[in-house]
């Protein structure tokens, strides 16, 4: 299937502007010659899109995981209450009795005297009253649309407060829903105030000798579970994982790491870049989806502390984990194979998932993004040509300096001899590199483009969120959420791998879609009119 | 335990909400305008309203739900969302060819006071809006109401938009159903053409929120209230506007603009409401209650008086949304069951005036709050001090439920874990049997659970 | 009300002979001459009757509560099926692994080839397979109606088998559906045949000093359960009950006791003469059915034994439970006083219950039993004048002798001096001598009488069984099940009688009779035809 | 443990039927019977078959059941039945003032011999069934099949009696229900009627077997097929036998005495099969299936597709009657679980023939009996041997639930401690539904209560 044919049936019926637009954000990749694709730009008003905003990107993704963090969203109720708890990030508690906040909502519910006299008030009331019911280490605020336009100084209220409390860690989020065009913002803002108001706040180290920090895992299905349990198997110490299961007290100590492992590039880079500048911690992607991945990404740690005991180790637990996920593949593999699938989610999903997909021998026709950047699709290489636009603007660039004391020469040192031997740093070579030639890559799909597409390549499954859920289905084809998991998962990891072979096994062959439709749709029942004796004639044409 | 920084103490707050017992108009807009036949709602703010809204409703149905944004950036915000909103207009019918567009605001447009009427007026001017096209639209700011004055306020602007005033009466009445599900739209308009009443319903999302599965998706669903149906809404001889909250300002607005009288009535929920419901319709029409539905409450009162044992005196903790709460309240206490704790987000005195009659000498011992701060923290801290024999409210419920290994039925809005309340309604006679069968189902399941063995029931 | 009125209602309807014979059954109280009424003759074919079968009376009255036999019904599936826990005989094992078959249904499914050819071979099968699955202490064989017109002999299997296993007592009851009139005989066939097979068996005597039996008494809802906690309480060994939370053990035992106490006169009366006769236990009636009643049979047990000690311990019990009563009744009368009640249930129950009733404030209409006979309505005096019919011929007398070894003179000799004090052994006065002089008195009340008579009097509660409970409530009247108690209870004891308090008050008070008329059914409802601005004008009438 | 007797292990069993998966031959005549308007049902033998039956039935639809008995004492089990049967033909016309009685025989009079068609029409005359009163009469004893015989052979009888030949025919069809819910036999009659297709149902329990509460006990309720429907069925053009084993003997006979053509289906349980009965429905009658029950159809394979990750895979245990357990089988298999262990008592070759057909595979793997020994006991050890993640059938399963800690969804004869049976139908689409909330909300409540905290799902 050409992407021409494709352009006409899925854009054809776009005005003239709309479809301009939207053709830069949409091509056929070709691996070899990475072409430059249209990312981290304003959803055209009036397109359905998949897309959500900076405050759900900032409280929701980023902060939503961490468990003893009262988070408070300052603004009317639905802002918070949407946010409460409608993903599945999993959390447990050191023990019975220690902080967990993930299952309650806070909000200033700001009514319209607040709009007109201003929510400072009521903010800091409302921070008073979690501060007498709780104790928290740490109380959070999230501004949301109204608080930025009526201007509440929400850093002002927090530092306050902070400072009147003396034992509990208040900062805000200028994370208003408006900001930048799209989640991503909203990750970004959340990075800043962690590394500001956080990170480097305990500088405690723990005597093990090989500590990572894990970014930009979100512990969706109990994925983070999976990974603290290989890590441990391996003998590698996780400091702090961000922000899957997290305590604010594993992000206090992270500084002290060494090495930053990155999942989720879109979402957490910028910490990473932030612990390289200040703490001199290096940071290398990984990808912790799918058998081989996760194999691949052992072994890079391996390398980097160049430890024969841990090398061996790790070589151990892979030959061990591979067993299973062998098992499983030659188990499923045979229900999968030569199936299709499309992606079109988040920030970083979308293109670790194609490895698991290959893994069941599916081939990924098309994927995309819903609100990363250029770099997420052609690496890290294009950075410096990204031209800055007024959305990205608005977005505080933190200026961060090396720290005198704490910054670690030798950390550096390791990157660069291991750079020397072609170890990779500080890169990430984006999804388009690594998928086929001649599938398709949108961005940003809107719900339009996602039904033609469906209804033209007919997909063994979808994978996107709930919003496009039910459409898919009713298309007749399976649509695997990969924001949630479907309240499945974990698919993190070897067990992971495991368990989404299962399910993509499950929902490639289910019966289920055969029952759509109904008998008499498709064959003329009515024969005869009450005619007696000839009932045992059938009309079945 | 899920909830454990929940202190048995109750402490006065005044600014802290924890946990809600409600949510914001705008998704209340959304709903109300997806009962409108061929109608595509939007939503005029930061596209994150839109994309929670969706979702919710989404989880809530496990259907499709389609709307679109005005996608403000922080530029929209500084400048006002019009050109975003005309931008969306022309990309909303060139795109997706809706009959309708059924705006809303949010609390972003309105707090930068962008004027929807004034901009869509101008989009009419500019021809932005194909012939034959409509655009309704209300102001839903976020920060007033709750998700119920949401759904008013867009029942009202349809109420104002489409009927047309006639000089002639016709021998139809309309029905504004309140926010109740799918099913429960579904069962009344049953109940109707079992009076043999016509009528015009709206809004009407059966048909369109319980949409059939088809190997196609339809966007614009066949249900829904149609136009023209609207349109003669405006001739009907009354209007019957079920629950005070979400149906009162489109019945007034009937009235005002058309001339049809109305009158606010409880959402028919257990036995009195539904016959009061009945009853008026009855007196209206001059169409006698049939035996057919003679014969279906009967059924109901039947399970009542056969499973009275197990009702009697069992407290209950119920939250939700005002004009469910209110009528759920009256049929629990004519079964003898105790509503003791009951909290509603939604403001608005009438709540508690209506309560206070019905409830009687039991509103004084009971707990009952409505409005700011009343939400599910405080239900929690009332269970711990005086715990209940079930709760029944939205799916946020279960955390209080596992916690307190108390039995739960969920009902309201949004259940997020089950299914059913698209498809078995709560109102009618047969929406007082489901509500049976859960609640002796939820309190006969726990029974059977921790009966010590030699108590163990095999006959109940 | 005058019962020529109520006659005159109640029969008019029937045939001539069917009046008259009901006629005999049905009568006017006066506890000052009690009158004979008929009770115990055939229920007339045709009548919708309350009343079962004797296989219902055997396994499922006596020996259905008994833990652990495994008992098996010889038969068609169905009455095996039917009598499977129907009834709510509560039984509480000593441990969790001791025999507790209660949730057992046991049947030799019957075939017709077997009634052709003799079932035998199959009842042996049975047993050897029940042997072999669970090696019972004993297994209890249950004749159903064709098992007695085939000719199988289950007795003589039963010794057969009994004399293979060495380790297993078995035992069979013939009691055939179709033998007596009612399960009474039923009643009667399982006393003699746990007499002859299972008392006795155990002379071991524990040395606590008051030894008691409790007879008729069957843990519905939980009674046994109250009573044993209350004889414990007073320092009474309850030696065996028969049959509520049994064991055989029990019953092997329950020779070498003191006393007997009768509850349930009628189900149970034949196995405490024949172990006054065989064994020299005296008997007395007792009634744990209502607070005060409890109390004069507990002091009833202190003065027999003429104990000091016991009778003081005794009247401490009284005082501390009769608070706890008191205050119930306090609570609870006000909404009761003056209420109405009508009994037609069981064989001892419609008369016990009055006395709670009357606790209540609550006059006793009318009562009747369902299978008992003349002395249990009369008084035992009138058993010499009891006309022995074909029914009861058929049910066996066995003829019991002193046993020389065990017979306890001093037993009877305590009893001739007690009876010389005043006090009463071997007798029931019978229900009519205790009830009000006008209430009505009706023997195995047809499903006709019994509506006639709801629709005259209107009772305030019914007290009935599960047959009868919705043709009843569908009156607007509630019913309460005596038989099973509605799955409520214990009603036993004074921690009974305040539930038994409580629950009528609800009964009694409930608001859910007044949903039953529709509001259309009283009032006029339509009144404009869709007719504009009317719609405040009501035209209620 | 309730059932800590049961070992693991599974050892053949010639003679010994433990916890049995049927019951007997009577009470199956005595609900048909009830489905006959102003019948009343006659139990002829002891007292104790009547009271047990009354009593079962009683308890599973919490609504009176009349019938009378013949009261067999010795006298008459030695001498014979006529006299009591005279006797009681007297009584109950005298008293009770019936339009039918409908006797069904026993065990007992079965063994002694009584020829109830000739004591009939000895009582015919002798004048003692007064005029236009009608007696039928079914041979049902206990020691031949099961319940559903019984009630088969009852619905023969008035297949046999009733319906008269006509040398005209009418654009009318008879429907058969089988052994289903008075909720089961108005959602068929309902589905009927969407069709437009005209239909005489007997047996008809609904409005008998569910009657509304009146404060008045009106001994023959006003549902039940009436004489004149049954009268003219032998004048319909075609006869649906739904369920071989309840329904095709009445079929058999319509076919012989009025050549009426019939076709066996299977209980319209499920999608399939409801699918089937409708398409001959439509094929019978020339009548094409409405858009309004395709949409019933779309519903819920909708929440089969939304679903299905929570169905998919999970083994199921079933027990009950054939003509149930053969659709819901079907219905379980096309969702894709696995239903793995299948009794039930009631005996007859075509019950595996047709499990086998329909499982295919998982015939050969998974456990399936009927007849002899085919009991609760043996499921239970099954499942033991192989753990179950849901429980389908009657109230009895509750102790193996209990035991083993199972979902457990109540469904078939008899369910004792719960409502819903009688009022919900699990036939057609409308029953699909009420299957899957069942089922659903079974499996659901059970990860609510046992997910480890931080696995405990907001949204499912």
């Amino acid at each position: 299937m050409s992407f021409e044919k494709l352009d006409d049936t899925m854009m054809k019926t776009y005005p003239t502007k709309v479809y301009r637009k939207r053709k830069k954000a949409a091509m056929v990749n070709d691996p070899g010659e990475v072409k430059e694709i249209q990312a981290n730009v304003r959803t055209i008003p009036g397109i359905i899109t998949q897309r959500g905003c900076t405050y759900a990107g900032c409280k929701g993704v980023v902060l939503g995981p961490t468990r003893d963090i009262v988070n408070i969203t300052h603004g009317p109720i639905g802002c918070g209450f949407y946010s409460w708890l409608t993903r599945r990030n999993q959390t447990r508690p050191e023990n019975e009795t220690s902080e967990n906040f993930m299952t309650y909502c806070f909000s200033t519910d700001m009514q319209d005297s607040n709009i007109v006299f201003g929510g400072e008030k009521l903010l800091k009331d409302a921070i008073q009253e979690a501060y007498d019911l709780f104790h928290p280490k740490a109380i959070a605020i999230f501004s949301t649309c109204p608080v930025g336009l009526i201007g509440d100084d929400v850093h002002a209220v927090a530092r306050e407060m902070k400072a009147q409390f003396g034992d509990c860690n208040v900062f805000g989020f200028s994370c208003e829903g408006y900001k930048g065009v799209s989640q991503s913002a909203g990750h970004h803002i959340a990075n800043n105030q962690i590394f500001k108001h956080v990170i480097g706040n305990d500088d405690s180290r723990s005597d093990s000798k090989f500590r990572v920090n894990l970014l930009g895992e979100y512990n969706i299905g109990g994925d983070a579970f999976v990974l603290e349990e290989l890590f441990e198997k391996c003998g590698i110490e996780l400091v702090a994982t961000f922000s899957g299961n997290s305590s604010i007290d594993h992000f206090a100590n992270a500084h002290t790491a060494d090495l930053n492992l990155i999942m989720c590039h879109r979402s957490i880079n910028y910490v990473a870049e932030m612990m390289e500048v200040k703490f001199g911690v290096p940071w290398t992607k990984v990808n912790f989806i799918g058998a081989e991945q996760s194999a691949k990404s052992l072994r890079k740690v391996g390398a980097y502390f160049e430890d024969p005991q841990l090398i061996s180790r790790i070589e151990e637990v892979i030959a061990e984990e591979m067993l299973k996920t062998d098992e499983a593949a030659a188990k499923y593999r045979p229900g999968t194979e030569g199936k299709t699938a499309m992606l079109f989610v988040g920030g970083s999903r979308a293109h670790h998932y194609q490895d698991l997909f290959a893994e069941l021998g599916m081939k990924t026709l098309a994927a995309g993004y819903e609100f990363a950047h250029r770099d997420d699709y052609e690496g890290r290489r294009v950075l410096p040509s990204i031209k800055v636009d007024a959305d990205s603007r608005n977005i505080e660039e933190l200026h961060i300096e090396k720290d005198p004391e704490r910054y670690s020469q030798a950390l550096q040192d390791r990157k660069a001899a291991l750079m020397e031997k072609g170890m990779e740093f500080s890169d990430y070579e984006g999804m388009m590199a690594q998928m086929e030639k001649g599938a398709l890559v949108i961005d940003d799909i809107s719900h339009y483009e996602m039904e033609k597409l469906v209804e033209v390549y007919k997909p063994d499954v979808f994978c996107a969120g709930i919003k496009e859920k039910y459409a898919v289905q009713k298309m007749g084809i399976p649509l695997k959420q990969l924001h949630s998991y479907d309240y499945g998962g974990p698919y993190a990891g070897f067990d992971g791998a495991v368990n989404f072979y299962k399910e993509i096994e499950r929902m490639v062959n289910t019966n289920v879609w055969g029952l759509i439709k109904a008998p008499w749709s498709t064959q003329s029942a009515m024969s005869a009119k009450y005619a007696r004796g000839k009932h045992a004639v059938a009309s079945h044409t | 335990m899920l909830l454990r920084h929940t202190p048995k103490e109750v402490k006065d707050r005044k600014a802290l909400t924890i946990n809600p017992a409600k949510t914001c108009q705008p998704i209340g807009a959304m709903y109300a305008a997806l009962g409108i036949h061929g109608c595509l709602p939007h939503s005029h703010g930061s596209q994150g309203c839109c994309s929670y809204h969706r979702s919710t409703l989404t989880r809530h149905y496990k259907e499709p739900v389609m709307a679109g944004t005005s996608s403000f950036t922080e530029g929209a915000s500084v400048f006002g969302g019009q050109s975003n909103l005309l931008q969306s207009f022309n990309n909303l019918f060139s795109i997706y060819d809706p009959d309708i567009v059924a705006v809303h605001t949010t609390c972003l447009s309105e707090t930068i006071g962008d004027d929807v009427s004034q901009i869509t007026q101008k989009a009419i001017d500019e021809g932005k809006i194909p012939a034959g096209k409509h655009v309704i639209y209300a102001s839903t700011p976020s920060y007033v109401g709750s998700h119920v004055t949401g759904f008013s306020n867009m029942c009202a602007s349809i109420a104002k938009y489409f009927p047309e005033k006639q000089d002639y009466e016709l021998d139809q009445v309309n029905i504004l159903p309140g926010w109740v599900e799918p099913s429960d739209m579904r069962e009344i308009k049953r109940l109707m053409s079992e009076m043999h009443v016509p009528f015009v319903m709206f809004p009407d999302t059966s048909g369109v929120l319980d949409a059939p599965q088809t190997g196609f998706h339809q966007f614009y669903p066949k249900g829904g209230a149609s136009v023209p149906d609207l349109k003669r809404s405006g001739a009907s001889s009354f209007t019957f506007a079920l629950g005070k909250f979400s149906s009162e300002a489109a019945g007034e607005e009937l009235r005002k603009k058309c001339d049809v009288p109305y009158e606010v009535m409880e959402v028919p929920i257990g036995i009195n409401a539904t016959d009061r419901f009945l009853m008026k319709v009855s007196e209206v029409s001059g169409c006698p209650v049939p035996e057919s539905i003679n014969d279906e409450r009967g059924r109901v009162v039947d399970i009542i008086t056969d499973m009275q044992q197990y009702l009697h005196g069992k407290k209950v903790a119920l939250f939700g949304d005002p004009d469910i709460l209110i009528p759920l309240t009256e049929f629990l206490l004519a079964m003898d069951m105790k509503p003791v704790h009951i909290v509603s987000g939604t403001p608005g005195k009438y709540f508690m005036e209506r309560m206070k009659e019905i409830m009687g000498d039991d509103f004084e011992t009971g707990n009952v709050k409505n409005g700011p701060r009343a939400d599910m923290f405080l239900l929690h801290q009332w269970i711990k001090n005086e715990p209940v024999d079930l709760i029944i409210g939205n799916t946020y419920g279960k955390y209080i439920a596992r916690d307190e290994n108390i039995p739960f039925v969920r009902m309201g809005f949004p259940i997020l874990d089950r299914i059913g309340h698209s498809y078995f309604p709560v109102t009618g006679y047969a929406g007082a049997m489901r509500i049976l069968d859960k609640m002796l189902g939820a309190i006969m399941d726990q029974m059977d659970r921790e009966a010590p063995e030699e108590k163990f029931e095999l006959v109940m």
